[in-house]
């Protein structure tokens, strides 16, 4: 396993000052699906956009697939690696056609037309939309399918991890049943922020804990959502299909440890 | 390109209030509320345009925008464009609140000009949505133009080199303005057409 | 942007002070006496005057600055050529030939707009929004226009925002914003992604509005502040206004 | 108790054409807590803004406290008695100050000013937003407080029945538990349009279950939640937190009866 997301000593203001992320360090390997939990504000959506390389001007340092996203150079060609998928389904929807948005990332990487249509139709088989809906206008769509849609346009760049904000926000349990299925079928790196701590149980295996822009927690992901005061103490609260024993033993266990920086040097 | 503050005379500036005024009045008849929002959207477009500059040595231009609201709103445009020029005026400083009834008599009898191109093209059945977008805002474009230069024409003969400047400078706005005001027509027609289907009652 | 420009609209200084309907009326007034000064004496002096009424407002230095000048943009390249433009006595300035009156002329211009403009910001700067559409609203301007302007004012606080969204899902896709022919269908897309998410966005705000009885009157708890500081700005506005008018037309004419 | 919300035989289509709400019968009472459940695109905001006032040209009748929403005047004069919480906050606030927007509604129904003022202060105390708030700019806040202000504005009109869509859904456990006790002090008929079952359990005593624009059951909360083959035929799922015994008696009784005649139920 290599380190594909390597986070350390990050700070990040938003343009108006205020503090939005504060020395949080972390790295992700190859095939690690972590969810990333903490209260509203807490900085998780932040946090992807700056993974995503759409945010400059933060310190410390963060880079993903060995390119440092300080730099400009770094920031742009993070795309090619990284696939993120944005809270509102709508805001990554910008084509008239199913089609011609799923083909616009692949397009972008300056892919053949042959490779762009497979990997079109790869992608949405993936997420499960057949040939019917490539024609169709993604405006028209129920939430489930937009979000499909938005999940088929990263896909189809293939990603080495996936970034998913708050994917679950406007879906039924339907849908969210649904997301749970192709995310399974979808065997790539991830990173899940969500309010939704069954959907984490669901689709992670490790989480981080944010609250004000600080990593309080990072650890396997029934060890961190069974720790009732930990939650409670960050606005949360354990998943009620968590049972009574795990509850005890990992509130028994304590806080995490969190992984000490300083620890990875770095492998280049 | 608006007219700025401090170079027409008075008495024009009085014309361009009773011009926009009366327009105004005409595109506002027969108002129903629920057409605020698709009026309000479009005057944001038309506020937001001119945030769009690009070089045009020695000043910048931007981006217009009320081809696109003639094809859309129709004489609703007469409406939304002098809301729109005084909260770009109010707000960003463009333009001015002097010469708003000269710029809104401009800009709404040159969007008047597109809406009918575009029911006339589109009438024919045989021009792309594309194509009769982006010659309505052409066409747009190239009357504000027009107009403009005669404005500061009229000012003076110290004015002429500015006046063929302010129209060479419109050039580029044209082109961008035709493409742009085309694919969006398109978009549009795919994915909202009642949109496009009549501007007003 | 707007969230600064409502801020400032909140000080206390006597322009804000100020009834907004009185302040419309009288500085409407003023401004039609600046726009239409020809001599150059007055109109430097109604300038200065124009700037007094601006440094009123007690407004920060950085923030007129740059208002200011981002209104003299369109205007000063075409004041520069005038000298060059206009015929008449010549006038030699280190070896290029300018032409008086084209100076004359240009001056004018300028001192006019810079009198025009400032009025008009220390009118918008010192009122809320809604203070001012409710002057515009007893002041007879039609009530669609003013649900227009509070609707769109409303809007372009969000619209900043969806456009920060979409230029990042455009970058996340790998989308590189460079001017070239083939970037031109994704930005008319996104012109055309935001009216429609506008449009949905914006009848829902106009639902919001209606649901809680709004008919298109504006109403406010802050009553316009009266007394005889009104009746005394105002008066010293229109005064002005009138002594500039006779300058003008003074003796020399 | 009197009849405050009378439907019958209501039918509705989007502008477009598309059928929204199909044959929908209810009535509602005063002191009633009603949950509004189904799958998206069931037609709950529909149904909403509806009842707000908002939609004309549907057919069949619909009353609320004695307006028939059918004529003009009705429709336009409900908002005195019906108060409207919209699924995205944001979208309700209107003003520069938080004073201001909560003012708005008052100030609309032409109340003199002491009278604006002490129903501000009481509807912002009745959401716990202490005077340090009434001065802020709404759009600064955080979600949760933004839907605390969007309420408040509602609450200040005294309506008779309260209408909140979607109250939960960009909401933190701790901005919902938050809710939930709002609620609980907002002596008030309510009618919650909610995809959190755990929320509605909490707040409702009663259930609108909708699917495809047609009412399929209408029921005491726990006895329609608890129901899985009808939750589960409508894209919903039984709430991890009721019991099993609860469920095993949901499913014996069967499909529910509605309780208004004339209303046939659909096969599936």
């Amino acid at each position: 396993m290599s380190c594909l997301i390597e986070v350390e000593h990050l700070h990040y203001r938003y343009p108006e000052g205020r503090a939005a992320l504060g020395n949080l360090t972390f790295h992700l390997s190859h095939g690690e699906r972590v969810g990333l939990i903490g209260p509203n504000g807490a900085g998780k959506t932040t946090l992807l956009l700056l993974l995503g390389g759409l945010l400059p001007d933060f310190s410390g340092s963060a880079r993903v697939a060995g390119h440092d996203l300080q730099t400009r150079a770094g920031r742009q060609q993070v795309h090619r690696h990284l696939g993120l998928v944005f809270q509102h389904a709508e805001d990554q929807l910008l084509h008239a056609t199913v089609f011609e948005d799923v083909a616009f990332g692949p397009l972008n990487l300056g892919l053949p037309e042959t490779e762009v249509r497979r990997r079109v139709d790869a992608a949405l088989a993936s997420v499960g939309l057949d040939d019917t809906a490539r024609d169709r206008v993604p405006f028209h769509l129920s939430a489930g399918e937009q979000r499909r849609v938005a999940i088929a346009g990263v896909v189809a760049m293939a990603p080495q991890v996936l970034l998913l904000d708050e994917p679950t926000s406007d879906l039924d349990p339907r849908g969210r049943r649904e997301l749970v299925r192709i995310l399974e079928g979808l065997p790539i790196t991830r990173i899940i922020s969500s309010h939704n701590l069954e959907f984490v149980l669901d689709t992670c295996d490790r989480v981080l804990l944010l609250d004000e822009g600080r990593l309080v927690a990072d650890g396997p992901v029934r060890r961190v959502l069974a720790n009732e005061p930990l939650m409670l103490r960050h606005g949360l609260e354990v998943p009620s299909c968590l049972s009574a024993a795990e509850r005890h033993e990992a509130t028994l266990a304590g806080p995490l440890p969190l992984p000490v920086p300083h620890v990875h040097p770095h492998p280049h | 390109m608006h007219l700025s503050d401090g170079i027409l005379p008075v008495p024009v500036l009085a014309a361009g209030f009773v011009v926009a005024g009366a327009l105004a009045a005409w595109g506002a008849a027969a108002w129903r509320d629920e057409e605020t929002p698709r009026v309000a959207v479009f005057t944001a477009a038309f506020f937001a345009a001119s945030l769009l500059h690009f070089k045009v040595p020695p000043t910048s231009v931007h981006l217009l925008f009320h081809g696109l609201l003639g094809v859309v709103l129709g004489r609703r445009a007469l409406v939304a464009l002098p809301v729109g020029l005084a909260l770009q005026a109010a707000l960003l400083g463009h333009g001015g609140l002097s010469t708003l009834g000269v710029n809104a008599s401009v800009f709404g009898l040159a969007a008047l000009a597109a809406h009918h191109a575009f029911r006339a093209l589109t009438g024919t059945g045989r021009v792309t949505p594309f194509a009769a977008g982006a010659l309505a805002a052409a066409l747009g474009v190239a009357l504000s133009a027009v107009a403009v230069m005669g404005l500061l024409w009229s000012v003076g003969e110290g004015f002429r080199l500015v006046a063929q400047y302010a129209l060479i400078a419109h050039l580029p706005i044209l082109g961008v303005e035709a493409v742009v005001t085309g694919f969006t027509v398109e978009f549009l027609r795919r994915v909202r057409p009642a949109l496009l289907a009549g501007g007003c009652p | 942007m707007q969230a600064e420009v409502e801020q400032f609209a909140r000080g206390t200084s006597p322009l804000h002070a100020w009834d907004a309907r009185w302040k419309v009326v009288s500085l409407a007034v003023l401004m039609l006496v600046l726009a239409s000064l020809d001599s150059l004496s007055v109109a430097t002096l109604g300038a200065a005057g124009a700037l007094a009424v601006l440094a009123c407002g007690r407004l920060p230095l950085r923030f007129l600055a740059r208002r200011l000048i981002a209104a003299q943009v369109f205007l000063l390249p075409c004041l520069l050529v005038l000298p060059l433009t206009f015929t008449g006595a010549p006038l030699w300035i280190g070896g290029v030939r300018l032409s008086g009156e084209g100076l004359r002329v240009a001056s004018l211009f300028y001192l006019r707009a810079l009198a025009l403009v400032a009025v008009a910001m220390a009118l918008v700067y010192s009122t809320p929004m809604t203070s001012l559409l409710r002057a515009l609203q007893e002041l007879r301007l039609p009530r669609i226009l003013v649900a227009l302007a509070l609707l769109t004012h409303r809007y372009l606080s969000t619209l900043a925002g969806e456009f920060t969204r979409m230029r990042w899902a455009l970058a996340a896709r790998g989308f590189s914003p460079r001017p070239r022919p083939a970037a031109w269908r994704p930005l008319a897309n996104v012109v055309g992604v935001a009216l429609v998410r506008s449009l949905e966005r914006t009848e829902r705000l106009q639902h919001a509005t209606r649901s809680r009885g709004y008919t298109g009157r504006l109403r406010s708890l802050q009553p316009f502040p009266g007394g005889p500081a009104n009746w005394l700005k105002s008066a010293a506005c229109l005064g002005a206004a009138l002594g500039l008018w006779f300058l003008d037309r003074g003796p020399g004419t």
